[in-house]
């Protein structure tokens, strides 16, 4: 009983939290309420027995989401401050186009419907998780998370890095305006960074290393990493001049790179893409978990920075 | 229930207390400043009788380097941030509440 | 037979090749514009490749992993994947060559790795049989092609982008609700699973909604069609030619095969309203294009009309199979070579004159002779005159409708052409005349001239080979098995 | 009800707010927010109706895509804002502008 109202009350402050965040009034407190959300989130995720997911959702979800978040509504309010009357209060107001009831009519409707299919669903359906229990022995890990995502449905998760990746090549053809250093970080945000780094290295190593036979991972770990690099940008740290060419690109495609190249190699070995035989399984899981943590934290840090660094370089 | 649980128990409500008077703190208190102040004390101590309380629950040592772990986190990103916010505060010229 | 050409996975190298190429043009821009134009080439060696195993096999089947559905994922292609893919390897390399003199230096290095990424996806996307995979090509595909659309930062190109990527998240959002759905329904996100497994339940209804509205939303059937008029219009040239060509097909393709596979036997009336909303695009597109003051908004328009057009097979096809199929796909690959073929020659003319205010076209006919002709040639499959893959396509499409007599629709396949002849001709028809005020042109590159061409030609070309296209979509039987091809 | 159905509808109502925010409101922000949210109501109800295979352990599959959709979210969340800040350098305005032509 006690359990049920923990999870009735999680559910509804999810909704509340997310009506607030939707419908306030102040875009800051917008963005503020929704990292709050995606913190409840992650309290979500455990209830539903998903730690892996909670650690995700917590880094990504409600961490770095946030963070691009408040970088854009800065660059938003700062950067065109000078601009008549863009980022004003005003203007930022949630502006309604029609009456406000008149979508909710259909969206009401849309909610009584899904809401019937989800309740019609059976109490009980294994899904696919026989087979994944079955097969879990030869995968190369335990953490049957891991196992989907790195072996069983491995060639999503190599898409997956992609769209990681085209979203910062976009970013980057778009000229995005690259984090300015409007104010000077001061000695305690210097000192914090300084020390946190390496106790983020360690965090990630070890979500990365403990991926395989518990909650953890290549997306947890990177996006620690990523949360690291968000944090050293935030201190005024730059990428060093030399660094941003050839070198970084090369840490921002290792993950997707090695990927595909692990799947033309297995698929010469083995005579099917990605198919990795059992004694290499775990060895081979690693090397690709291991790159892509570098390439999602590189990544992930790249995005917030914005702007391609030393762009005028690039032409030379 | 042996006693150890009792001592969790006992920690783990008066961590609760701490959060709540933080939480009045932050919706009572009348400035910026005053509020940070109610929020991270009280919530630093809060959340340390919560790791201490869990402690005594723990397993094995590196579950208690874990729970340590946290806390020493939580204190430094709170102090931190806390700093952070004053500042701006300041700089923004927010003055302080007087009476 | 035997030999190792006939062993080499050409499949699995239509994904990998374009994955690795982009992600080499990233590293080393300089060497971009060359991959990128040996790659495409490759990916035409390697669906002749495929088409050659798959016509001497049987299907393509490869289970990826080694696991097989529906625990892994399982790639397949069957007649009308190959035919998907030879289209987007043919208008691709058109696209590639077009681009090598379209781009300057700095767009260059922007566009090949982003272009080759969306040919992956592309490829990624017609090669699978999972709709959870579908559902991460479409976003890899989506993410770039949006990003390809921003490509010259002007404002219009900015706010057609935006709206693009709103409409395409709002899209695949809802398809992974229907995905969602299916899953937890059926146990399985593999299409072959799902398709014996799924019955008619309230699950499979709202399953057919949510990915029907997403892919209908994705593919820009009206009224949903809002997004891809300014972003079509507003995108550099080779890239317009690649969102109307290809990228719209994409998500047209997940529906016809989730259609065929999965919710076929149970949509009744959603084929009604999809054959209604069909017609009224055609219409509607038609006049807008009609409309119009500028030739980029004019083809953006067409498309509109022209998605119309796939969609009337639906209701056409609860009694008529195969043949009201063989209707839509024909129409779908002739639209993308000739689609592409008008998009990249109104480039030229807007690199040529510098606009593309059509009352101020400004002979174009004598300027730019090879663009002109493209142009016209185009227009003909577009208005579906014979001989052209859209005549094939529209008159397969008639003979149905004729034979079911359905006068409505029968109606509509005609008064969409002659409207089509009308934007048509208001183009070519100020392409003779001079204008009022001289204008600076500029110099066209001939690869940029031949791309067109060759594109518009093979649109024509389309029209003579109906038997030996209509016998590929057969393979694997994809339309269902029992029905005699015509 | 059990906590599977709980979630589940929670996840089918947060949906469907974040679409009724994605209608309602002319600021990017705002939509990409609700473009977000919509995202976590899907997420929700694939890893709550997970949870039914009547044993402690849930089906991990729709982990492993809420995972790949996390990443995905991210992904177009940050190109969304990028657009949308050059968009408003352009206009001036962080809204879509209407459209006259349609």
């Amino acid at each position: 009983m006690l359990q049920w109202a923990l999870d009735a009350l999680l559910g509804l402050g999810l909704l509340w939290l997310a009506w607030c965040a939707l419908m306030s009034p102040n875009l800051l407190k917008a963005i503020v309420l929704f990292v709050a959300f995606g913190l409840l989130m992650a309290l979500a995720w455990v209830r539903l027995d998903a730690p892996d997911i909670a650690l995700a959702e917590a880094a990504i979800g409600a961490g770095l989401t946030g963070a691009l978040l408040l970088a854009a509504l800065a660059r938003l309010r700062f950067a065109y401050a000078d601009e008549e009357t863009v980022g004003s209060p005003a203007q930022e107001e949630a502006k309604v186009r029609f009456p406000q009831w008149l979508p909710a009519v259909p969206l009401l409707l849309v909610v009584a419907g899904l809401g019937y299919v989800v309740l019609s669903l059976p109490p009980y359906a294994t899904g696919l998780s026989t087979e994944v229990t079955a097969n879990l022995e030869s995968s190369g890990v335990s953490n049957p998370v891991t196992a989907v995502l790195l072996n069983f449905r491995g060639y999503d998760t190599l898409l997956e890095l992609v769209v990681l990746l085209v979203a910062l090549l976009g970013v980057w053809s778009l000229d995005g305006l690259a984090l300015g250093r409007e104010t000077a970080p001061g000695p305690v945000l210097d000192t914090l960074s300084r020390f946190l780094t390496p106790v983020f290295i360690l965090v990630a190593a070890y979500l990365l290393w403990v991926g395989a036979h518990a909650p953890g991972g290549a997306f947890q770990a990177g996006s620690v990493l990523g949360a690291a690099g968000v944090l050293l940008l935030l201190a005024g740290w730059r990428f060093r001049a030399g660094l941003t060419e050839l070198p970084l690109r090369l840490v921002l495609v290792a993950g997707p790179g090695a990927f595909v190249i692990v799947a033309l190699v297995t698929m010469l070995m083995e005579g099917q893409l990605l198919e990795y035989s059992p004694e290499q399984a775990s060895i081979l899981i690693l090397f690709l978990e291991t790159t892509a943590t570098f390439s999602i934290g590189a990544t992930l840090a790249a995005l917030f920075f914005g702007g391609r660094p030393q762009d005028d370089k690039e032409h030379t | 229930m042996i006693p150890s649980d009792y001592l969790s128990v006992a920690l783990l409500i008066a961590g609760a207390i701490f959060f709540l008077a933080g939480t009045l703190g932050l919706l009572r208190f009348p400035d910026v400043y005053t509020r940070l102040h109610a929020l991270t004390k009280a919530d630093n101590v809060g959340l340390g009788l919560i790791v201490m309380g869990l402690v005594v629950q723990a397993e094995s040592w590196a579950a208690v380097g874990k729970l340590l772990l946290i806390w020493v986190l939580v204190l430094l990103a709170g102090a931190s941030v806390a700093h952070l916010v004053a500042r701006g505060a300041l700089q923004r010229g927010i003055r302080l509440w007087k009476r | 037979m035997g030999t190792v050409i006939t062993k080499i996975p050409w499949g699995v190298l239509l994904i990998l090749l374009p994955l690795m190429g982009g992600m080499a043009c990233f590293l080393w821009p300089r060497i971009a514009k060359i991959l990128g134009l040996v790659l495409t080439f490759v990916g035409v060696l390697s669906v002749v490749g495929l088409g050659w195993q798959i016509m001497s096999n049987g299907v393509y089947h490869h289970a990826v992993g080694g696991w097989g559905a529906p625990l892994g994922i399982n790639l397949y292609a069957d007649g009308l994947s190959l035919l998907m893919l030879a289209i987007t390897a043919l208008v691709g390399f058109g696209i590639s060559v077009y681009s090598s003199g379209y781009f300057e230096r700095q767009h260059s290095t922007r566009f090949w790795p982003l272009w080759l990424l969306v040919l992956a996806a592309l490829n990624a996307l017609f090669l699978s049989n999972d709709i959870f995979n579908l559902y991460v090509t479409l976003e890899v595909m989506g993410l770039a092609a949006v990003a390809l659309a921003a490509l010259t930062g002007s404002r219009d190109a900015l706010s057609g982008a935006m709206r693009y990527l709103l409409a395409n998240l709002l899209g695949s959002l809802s398809y992974l609700f229907g995905v969602a759905l299916l899953y937890h329904g059926f146990g399985s996100v593999d299409i072959t699973t799902l398709a014996v497994q799924v019955k008619g339940s309230p699950t499979t209804w709202a399953a057919l909604g949510l990915i029907g509205a997403g892919l209908v939303l994705k593919t820009a059937l009206f009224p949903l069609h809002f997004w891809l008029p300014p972003a079509h219009a507003s995108a550099p040239a080779p890239v317009s030619a690649l969102l109307s060509a290809l990228v719209v097909k994409a998500s047209f393709y997940i529906l016809l095969r989730l259609w065929l596979e999965i919710f076929g036997p149970l949509g009744g009336d959603v084929d009604t309203l999809f054959g209604v909303l069909g017609a009224v695009a055609v219409l509607w597109g038609s006049l807008q294009a009609l409309r119009q003051t500028r030739l980029k908004l004019l083809v953006a328009y067409s498309t509109v009309a022209q998605i119309g057009y796939l969609f009337l097979a639906f209701p056409l096809a609860m009694s008529a199979g195969v043949m009201a199929w063989n209707a839509a796909v024909y129409l779908a690959l002739s639209h993308a070579l000739a689609k592409a073929a008008m998009f990249l020659a109104t480039g030229n003319m807007l690199r040529f004159g510098g606009h593309d205010r059509i009352a101020d076209l400004d002979r174009v006919v004598q300027r730019l002779p090879l663009t002109a002709t493209a142009f016209a040639l185009a227009g003909v499959s577009i208005m579906g005159l014979p001989p052209s893959g859209g005549f094939i396509g529209k008159w397969l499409l008639l003979e149905v409708a004729l034979a079911q007599g359905q006068w409505g629709l029968v109606v509509i396949i005609v008064l969409g052409g002659l409207l089509a002849a009308g934007y048509v001709f208001k183009v070519l028809g100020q392409a003779f005349t001079q204008a009022a005020v001289m204008h600076e042109s500029r110099a066209v590159p001939a690869s940029m001239e031949w791309a067109a061409l060759l594109l518009a030609f093979g649109a024509i070309l389309l029209g003579f080979l109906a038997t030996p296209v209509l016998s590929l979509v057969g393979i694997g039987s994809p339309f269902g098995a029992h029905e005699v091809m015509p | 009800m059990s906590t599977v159905f709980l979630y589940a509808l929670v996840g089918v109502v947060l949906f469907s707010l974040g679409l009724y925010a994605l209608i309602v409101h002319a600021h990017l922000l705002r939509k990409i927010l609700a473009i977000n949210v919509m995202g976590s109501g899907v997420f929700l109800v694939l890893v709550a109706l997970a949870k039914r295979t009547g044993e402690d352990t849930p089906d991990p599959v729709p982990h492993a895509m809420v995972i790949t959709g996390i990443v995905v979210a991210v992904s177009a969340t940050a190109l969304a804002l990028t657009l949308m800040l050059k968009l408003t350098a352009e206009t001036g305005n962080a809204e879509l502008p209407e459209d006259s032509r349609e």
